[in-house]
């Protein structure tokens, strides 16, 4: 099922099993209301993202991609997070070379308990993405393919 | 060159020690040169120190690893030594390396552009200022600066950095003390799209042959790279430019904050795709949040494989 | 020229899965086109490519018989991702099979002849189709001998057949395995051996071959040892495949493409192809 | 694979806002998927068990349950699984409720974004494997880190128990912060009879092994089989046969050595005993004060000596021990007051902290147990004790509470009137906290009956006013302004995590907190865990806690180093890190970055190659991200289930 | 009589959009620094000087192509029961390639005696074999790299190709080489070319002169099968190799291939892609085991087969072209020509006992 046309758009959340996807929970015990964009991946540690899934993920489509881990020093794995901050930051960085606008991916730390500070991360990013619109995509094997949608969509 | 004769008595000197001795000499026509490998006395006449001595031969020296090898580098091959020290792919004690101060070497790219075709050059003179070359009878003068490679215009390291013998007189630094990143700047101002769109335009024509990769002195996975595996399975066989990209992302990534911009990359590339751009990209960012650049200190620690707990230069997005 | 595409394989339902061993299975296999299954003629030493369909390819000899075409035999050691993709099959699931490909054994110039099988670990499953080939056409051979080793009881395939191979009057059956284990009542020993401890007499005698490359190397010389020449000798090569059909450039060793000009190779032929195993 | 989806309804949390039964439906579009239905309650019993008949009916080998979070019931499932026979690595789960249906009221985004997490998870299920746990033995033995009154506690349970105890305490003698209290709160009963005994306990236990005035130098392996290297610092006396009688310390000339134990109240000698009490009672020598060893001459000790244990060339010395478990109690220490100009920042002698207080008030103490100011030695009048210093205050970087203050404060009170019975005491307080049992009666009792002046505000100044401290604050419950002339003015210091605690939680490999304080495996349910498996904490380590707290917790500690060592053999999570040995080019980049060193280089047939070791993995993936050709994987979150969730996510 | 005609340069772009009426057209052009073959786009200049960077292969063996198209159906009524159907997917049309060069086109004919045999066909080869023609231009300049002449070719040799263009002044001389070719050369644009005919001829007279004289190379199938042992040898005149895939990649008679799927969801695709020989990983098996272990085994291989076991399989032609685009285009300056020339010279070292 693809995106909901018009509503939606395709955001991929990455979370620390140990922190932020604590954090989503408490957020969804709290019953706090969120946007409907993000799907979230768990994975166990920040660490343990590579900063090319988030480029995997832009250039297999997805509009905006968010990663969030334990707040520096409070790692599960006491390292990880520390790693993963170093390497997205230089990723992010990196991103608007390829012609990817800066704001489509973001990382932030959410603790277990902040559930509200994660609603208010989900909100505010999934605005950010819907202000940027669509992620330029890569269609066909060919450059021309997406070059020539790239053009009539100026048109 | 004049420290020549010099350099093979000091590798004449060596070779008793060692397996083999990696220098240059002349290749296919007057313009080109080649590795070449000194494996006895008989082999040292024929190298080469000149302006055509692009390849960087610390690429040969993760997969000879055991052997004894002597290596003739300059000043930003030397980088790619002290790098691969660093991360201990090369052991000190088996390598040897040959150092001599490296005026610039000559891209082919500029060349073939200012005299149009190569195809038989039948010689090739050069001094310190020009060159000429002679193609189907016909010589062509040159400026050397303005066959220059880019990266030599800026270079900053132009003595190996690291050596046991080092012939011919050192020259002093040159200014500038900061990385040149004038044409990449220009690219970063270019519209969102227009980037977009010149990533998948150039990346078109990439044969997916990875010689970028096996060019790279410092792409170690060799016969290894996710580029081809299935597990992982980052990449598709597809023919598609998203993979073609996605490869050069990858590259760009696995080298950040070990590459040391000896262009080796793009040299390789035989349909001239400009992937050194990214990895400058990279490496820009890398000097500005870690204040960090590759290949310089022999006790550095790779900007990712460590951290601070307090990390000067990175503002994490206030929410 | 052929119409037939190469590269299309004909759809095939699993129809039974035995768990050989703990990293072998044997697939039991028909093709869904019956009339394609009627038609299906093959020689024993053929193999076949096996799908899994978003996966990839691998190549598999056919060990059952030409001569009991109910289904088509496959057995499968889990090594790689294709491999591991056909372990998790379960009967009425499908697969693709590109078949048959290859040489094959030349039965017909053993005919009248004593025949010894040595098959080490997976290495019987070639061995079984042409075994039981010469069974179902027992009166065309001498004597027939079969060695059957591997590391223990436990990696032992084919072990439903094994009791009537070994009672059988027609066929000398002897088992063997690395080292001692509870409740064994074959031989112990590595094959090359308890291969010399047997001494089949090598005149007007042909030796088949198959196991592992170490085990072949020293079942070779154990041959030698036995006056067996290199003509008398015939085993299979393996080789890492894709077409199947001598084009797409990987398995050759010199000039002998081993999908299209093997696996079946006698020691003679060997003898003469560049060293590059 | 063979999957089978059940989307729970968790009877209205879910279903109101997701139509679980569309979810199934598209479900079974999915590849892989032969079975898919919705269930009203997942997790009940008839739930699970429809799991296991259809796992049996249709010979499942994956399974999917679209439900809460997995921090929920994952393990839950898991267990249903493994009941049906399934390893319980084949199940994964789409958090449908806590991150779909509480979030959101638009039941057709919330479907539409259900049915995405159940093909992501039934995507990432395909690249499952059946993971097996490893069987290791361990070694029964405890490591008690600090000799405080946890690290006791924890060690005579242990010890009791049956255990072999090694306990290090980096001090010359064990007891902690409690051996200093005069009284103990709100029985005002005597500290050191209570913990005197316990420390005699402590060194003749035939079951404990007491390394004092020693560091833990490096500590290498895993839950069970951890290996500790123990730095004993030279005392330069051979304690084998030192009989702590004393002499040499009486005979010292060196009379300015700084007496650490007392508090810096007094000076101590060069070659010293803590006190009369302590626990080894042995002498030791400290060389910035010894006159021989810094500058060869004297020797008197040496010569008074009567066993001749003196030893002026003694060197550090290390010692290995082989331990299972490690109860780390290393307590906490004072916020350096000083920071706080408005008190003087120092430089007034009769402003002296709380514990320095306890001090003058112990009979064993310096002064015997007499009240005197130490500028003039004068028995004070009006004593002045201001609360939460260090404590509940931003501006010095300690918002905490440090919790005991107030209570120890209401003792020091108390007993200021026993001692002298003239005597006023003001306390300046901000709240009073007197939350435990027989608390709130005991400052009521300080306040009532000892006529203790309890002014609700801060001091804002102290300065000198003759021989006397002016103190000046805000009542504010009055809303005037305070001045008290005092004799004494004692801070009740807050408490901080000990010196060196970081450094020595970077060795154990368990987290901190920015103050220094390790961080319990879970707030509520692990308070003594970490997240290093084998790794205890009891008492003031984690944070500030009073007596029967810390007790409580070295006992509670202990209770599950008894609990761990119950079995002979443990098994290792299998969720760990493996290397491809093939793909791998032993770059090492794994071993640089691996937080807790459990990847080791190896020899593989002439080449080096990664190997993780399976039991100190901890399965963080820091090493599967930082590998660049992808040989090192961390199973049940390898780079191919990653990019297949991704996949799912972005190609549909 | 053979059909010549005479195309002026000024109605190269006419005459190709003319034939890109009903088929696709391929012609050589700069993308970046590089020449490569791209679709006809009169927006853009076409390059005719040399070869171009990369040679027309593509045009008739993609550098990768779907053989497969496979669906996992599922039963409505019963998930658990899933069917596969798989289904060829060929290639449609017709092209024309404009602007190889001999040594490319006759590339094919390479292809031709492995794909194209009397047991084996490989239909998608097959197929875009069939509809592509090959206006090939005639080299008037050689280039240091070039050694045409040495494999058994010319830079005219017409074997491939449909219509050949020999440069001439202001112009090509357009000769149809096949049946197929004459058709190509109906256009009204075309004037007539036997005027121009004797030019043509001193041009290619002259670059066979500068070409020179070339070595025998007609022992190589043997004396590389002797040398076949010597590890030295080989590790020797691979050491500055680096292992990627540009020579193969680059090579007008390379073949090989890999095949393997994609799959999303229940849809996929077996595709099929160019391979090289020079990576560990194409004898890579499951188990480990590599037969060709380094880059020196891997190096013979590739030399092996071009001037040994494919001369030996198929009449003892070479197979190579001389295009010389390995030589010019590796990244490390490896030259086959010189291999084989110190295959033939060498002289295994004799051990006295």
């Amino acid at each position: 099922m693809p995106v909901l046309e018009g509503k939606e758009l395709r955001i991929v959340g990455f979370l620390c099993n140990w922190c932020s996807y604590g954090g989503a929970d408490t957020a969804g015990v709290g019953r706090f209301n969120q946007p409907t964009d993000l799907r979230i991946i768990k994975v166990p540690c920040s660490g343990r993202i590579d900063p090319l899934f988030i480029v995997k993920a832009l250039m297999n489509g997805a509009d905006g991609v968010l990663v969030s881990g334990c707040h520096p020093r409070d790692c599960h794995y006491s390292e990880g997070n520390f790693y993963a901050r170093r390497r997205l930051e230089i990723m992010q960085k990196f991103l608007p070379i390829l012609g990817y606008e800066p704001g489509r991916f973001e990382y932030t730390w959410v603790s277990a308990s902040e559930g509200q500070r994660w609603q208010q991360v989900v909100t505010e990013f999934t605005d950010q993405i819907h202000k940027l619109g669509p992620a330029p995509k890569i269609v066909g094997p060919e450059a021309s393919d997406t070059l020539s949608l790239m053009q009539a969509a100026l048109k | 060159m004049k420290f020549q004769e010099e350099l093979k008595e000091s590798i004449r000197k060596a070779l008793p020690e060692l397996d083999v001795v990696i220098g240059w000499c002349g290749s296919f026509d007057p313009l080109h040169a080649t590795p070449h490998f000194i494996y006895g006395e008989e082999d040292i006449e024929k190298l080469e120190i000149s302006p055509l001595n692009v390849h960087n031969l610390a690429t040969y020296l993760p997969g000879m690893r055991g052997k004894k090898v002597g290596v003739v580098v300059k000043g930003c091959d030397s980088r790619s030594v002290v790098e691969l020290l660093q991360e201990k792919l090369i052991s000190r004690d088996d390598i040897t390396i040959f150092g001599f101060p490296c005026t610039g070497v000559i891209d082919q790219s500029k060349v073939k552009k200012a005299i149009g075709y190569v195809g038989n050059v039948q010689s090739c003179d050069m001094s310190d200022e020009s060159l000429v070359v002679v193609v189907d009878d016909k010589p062509h003068s040159l400026k050397l600066s303005e066959v220059l490679a880019e990266k030599c215009k800026s270079c900053r390291y132009p003595d190996a950095i690291i050596s046991d013998y080092f012939v011919g007189d050192r020259i002093a630094k040159k200014d500038p003390a900061e990385p040149n990143y004038k044409e990449l700047e220009k690219f970063e101002k270019l519209a969102v799209s227009e980037r977009f769109g010149y990533w998948l335009k150039e990346l078109d024509r990439c044969i997916r042959c990875y010689a970028c990769r096996s060019a790279c002195p410092l792409c170690v996975c060799r016969d290894h790279c996710i580029a081809e595996s299935r597990d992982p399975h980052w990449l598709s066989q597809e023919n598609n430019v998203r993979d073609k990209l996605m490869f050069q992302v990858i590259h760009a990534y696995h080298m950040a904050g070990r590459c040391t911009e000896c262009g080796e990359c793009q040299r390789a590339c035989p349909v001239d795709i400009p992937i050194l751009m990214l990895k400058q990209k990279m490496n820009k960012e890398v000097l500005d949040i870690f204040n960090y650049e590759a290949g310089v200190n022999l006790k550095d620690t790779p900007p990712l494989l460590s951290f601070k707990m307090e990390e000067e230069n990175i503002t994490e997005k206030d929410w | 020229m052929s119409t037939k595409n190469l590269y299309l394989p004909e759809i095939a339902t699993i129809q039974e899965v035995i768990q050989e061993t703990h990293n072998i299975v044997t697939f039991r296999v028909t093709l869904n086109n019956e009339e394609a299954m009627a038609k299906f003629k093959f020689e024993p030493g053929n193999v076949g490519q096996l799908s899994a369909f978003g996966i990839g390819e691998s190549t598999f000899v056919i060990n059952s018989p030409p001569t009991r075409m109910d289904y088509l035999q496959f057995s499968i050691m889990r090594s790689g991702e294709v491999t591991g993709k056909l372990h998790s099959l379960k009967a009425g699931d499908q697969i693709g099979v590109r078949a048959p490909l290859g040489n094959h054994f030349p039965y017909e110039d053993m005919k009248g002849k004593d025949i010894v099988f040595i098959g080490g670990g997976i290495g019987m499953a070639p061995l079984r189709t042409l075994l039981l080939f010469m069974l179902d056409n027992r009166d065309d051979y001498g004597k027939i001998t079969l060695l059957y080793g591997a590391r223990s009881p436990l990696d032992m395939a084919f072990n439903y057949e094994l009791e009537d191979w070994l009672d059988r009057d027609d066929l000398d059956t002897h088992l063997t395995i690395d080292a001692e284990f509870d409740g064994w009542e074959h031989e112990v020993g590595l094959i090359p051996n308890v291969l010399l401890d047997i001494a089949p007499s090598s005149e007007n005698s042909v030796a088949i071959t198959c196991g592992p490359p170490i085990m072949i190397k020293f079942t070779l010389q154990a041959l030698e040892k036995l006056g067996f020449k290199d003509e008398q000798i015939v085993t299979t090569l393996e080789k890492r495949m894709k077409c199947g059909v001598g084009i797409c450039g990987r398995c050759n060793i010199g000039t002998s493409y081993v999908c299209k000009d093997g696996p079946v190779y006698t020691g003679a032929q060997l003898k003469k192809l560049p060293n590059e195993l | 694979m063979k999957i089978g989806v059940f989307v729970c309804h968790c009877g209205s949390n879910i279903e109101a806002t997701v139509d679980t039964a569309t979810v199934a439906a598209a479900a079974r579009e999915f590849p892989g998927v032969v079975f898919a239905t919705d269930t009203m309650y997942t997790c009940s019993e008839p739930g699970q068990d429809e799991i296991v008949d259809a796992i049996k009916e249709h010979n499942l080998d994956g399974i999917v349950v679209a439900s809460c979070s997995p921090r929920m019931h994952e393990q839950t499932f898991r267990r249903t699984v493994e009941r049906a026979g399934l390893n319980k690595y084949l199940f994964e789960m789409a958090n449908i409720r806590e991150h779909v249906s509480w979030i959101g009221k638009d039941r057709e985004a919330n479907t539409n974004k259900a049915v995405d997490l159940v093909r992501m998870a039934s995507e990432k299920l395909m690249n499952n494997q059946p993971l097996y746990p490893k069987k290791f033995t361990i070694n029964k033995r405890v490591l008690i880190i600090g000799g405080g009154v946890a690290g006791i506690q924890a060690a005579l349970d242990c010890a009791d128990g049956g255990l072999e105890v090694v306990m290090v305490e980096k001090t010359s003698t064990i007891g902690g912060k409690m051996a200093k209290l005069d009284k103990t709160f709100p029985t005002v009963d005597c500290s050191s009879c209570i913990l005197g005994p316990r420390m005699v306990d402590v060194a003749q236990h035939p079951n404990i092994t007491l390394y004092a005035f020693s560091e833990i130098e490096e500590i290498n392996g895993y839950v069970g089989n951890f290996e500790i290297k123990v730095k004993k610092k030279a005392t330069y006396v051979d304690w084998d046969a030192c009989t702590g009688c004393g002499i040499c310390m009486e005979k010292c000339p060196s009379k300015k050595a700084t007496d650490t134990f007392n508090e810096e109240i007094d000076f101590t000698k060069a070659i010293n005993i803590p006190f009369a009490q302590a626990i080894p009672k042995k002498a030791k020598i400290d060389p910035e004060f010894c006159t021989m060893l810094k500058k060869g001459k004297c020797g008197v000790c040496a010569k008074v000596c009567p066993s001749g244990c003196i030893d002026y060339e003694m060197k550090d010395e290390f010692i290995t021990e082989k331990v299972g478990a490690i109860v780390t109690a290393t307590g906490f220490d004072l916020f350096d007051w000083t920071v706080y100009e408005e008190y003087g920042g120092g430089r007034y002698p009769d402003v002296i902290t709380s514990l320095q207080y306890e001090r003058m008030l112990s009979a064993s103490g310096p002064t015997g147990g007499h009240i005197k100011r130490p500028s003039d030695g004068k028995e004070p009048k009006d004593v002045v004790f201001i609360q939460c210093v260090g404590s509940r205050d931003k501006s010095v970087g300690r918002p905490y509470c440090t919790g005991f203050c107030c209570m120890y404060t209401a003792k020091q009170a108390i007993l200021t009137k026993d001692h002298l019975p003239g005597s006023q005491s003001y306390v300046f307080y901000m709240d009073i906290r007197a939350a435990g049992k027989l608390y709130d009666e005991f400052t009521r009792r300080a306040m009532e009956e000892y006529d203790t002046n309890y002014i609700r505000g801060r001091v804002s100044m102290i300065y000198p006013k003759g021989d006397k401290l002016l103190v000046r604050g805000a009542d504010t419950l009055m809303g005037t302004q305070v001045e008290v002339d005092a004799d004494l003015v004692v801070l009740a210091v807050g408490a901080e995590a000990s010196k060196g605690a970081s450094k020595l939680a970077e060795k154990l490999r368990i987290s901190y907190d920015s103050y220094g304080f390790y961080m319990e495996g879970h707030p509520k349910l692990k308070p003594v865990e970490t997240n290093t498996a084998g790794v205890y904490l009891a008492g003031a380590c984690q944070g500030p806690k009073d007596i029967p707290s810390s007790v409580a917790q070295g006992s509670a500690a202990a209770a599950k180093v008894l609990g761990l060592f119950s079995k002979d053999q443990l098994e290792s999570d299998p969720q760990v890190s493996t290397v491809d040995i093939k793909r791998c080019i032993g770059c090492g980049k794994c071993i640089q970055t691996c937080p807790f060193g459990a990847i080791k280089e190896i020899d593989f047939r002439g080449m080096i190659k990664a190997n993780v070791i399976e039991t100190i993995c901890q399965g963080c993936g820091i090493c599967t991200s930082t590998c660049p050709q992808g040989a090192v994987q961390l199973q049940h979150s390898t780079d191919n289930q990653i990019l297949s969730e991704v996949n799912a996510l972005c190609q549909f | 009589m053979t059909l010549v005609k005479y195309l002026k340069s000024t109605d190269l772009k006419s005459w190709l959009a003319e034939l890109a009426e009903k088929n696709s057209v391929f012609a050589p052009r700069y993308e970046g620094d590089s020449v490569i073959f791209a679709p006809f786009d009169p927006e853009q200049e076409i390059y005719t000087k040399s070869a171009a960077t990369v040679p027309p292969k593509k045009t008739v063996f993609p550098q990768s192509e779907k053989l497969v198209d496979f669906t996992y159906h599922k039963d409505p009524e019963n998930p658990g029961k899933t069917l596969i159907d798989g289904k060829e997917v060929l290639p449609q049309g017709t092209t024309v390639v404009f602007g190889g060069r001999p040594c490319d086109v006759r590339g094919f004919s390479m292809f031709d005696r492995v794909y194209l045999t009397k047991e084996t066909t490989d239909i998608y080869y097959k197929a875009r074999r069939d509809n592509t023609s090959f206006i090939t231009i005639a080299c008037e300049f050689t280039e240091s790299t070039c050694f045409c002449h040495w494999v058994g070719s010319s830079p005219s040799d017409p074997i491939g190709s449909d219509v050949l263009a020999v440069p001439v002044k202001g112009g090509f001389l357009l000769t149809a080489v096949s049946a197929r070719g004459e058709t190509l050369l109906t256009s009204k644009l075309l004037l007539e070319g036997k005027p121009k005919v004797e030019e043509a001829e001193e041009v290619l007279d002259k670059v066979m002169e500068n070409l020179g004289k070339a070595p025998d190379l007609s022992k190589s199938p043997g004396k590389l099968l002797e040398v076949f042992d010597n590890m030295e040898f080989w590790e020797k005149v691979s050491a500055k190799c680096i292992s990627c895939g540009t020579c193969t990649y680059l090579c007008p008679t390379c073949y090989c291939f890999n095949i393997t799927d994609e799959i999303q969801g229940l849809k996929g695709s077996r595709i099929r892609s160019w391979d090289n020989c020079m990576s560990a990983l194409f004898t890579m098996e499951a188990s480990g085991h590599n037969p060709r272990p380094t880059k020196a085994h891997r190096l013979k291989n590739r030399v092996g087969h071009k001037f040994s076991y494919y001369p030996d399989l198929h009449d003892g032609i070479i197979s190579c072209y001389g295009c010389g685009r390995c030589i010019k285009s590796c990244p490390a300056g490896v030259d086959i020509r010189e291999i084989v020339l110190k295959a033939i010279e060498f002289m295994p070292t004799v051990v006295e006992e």
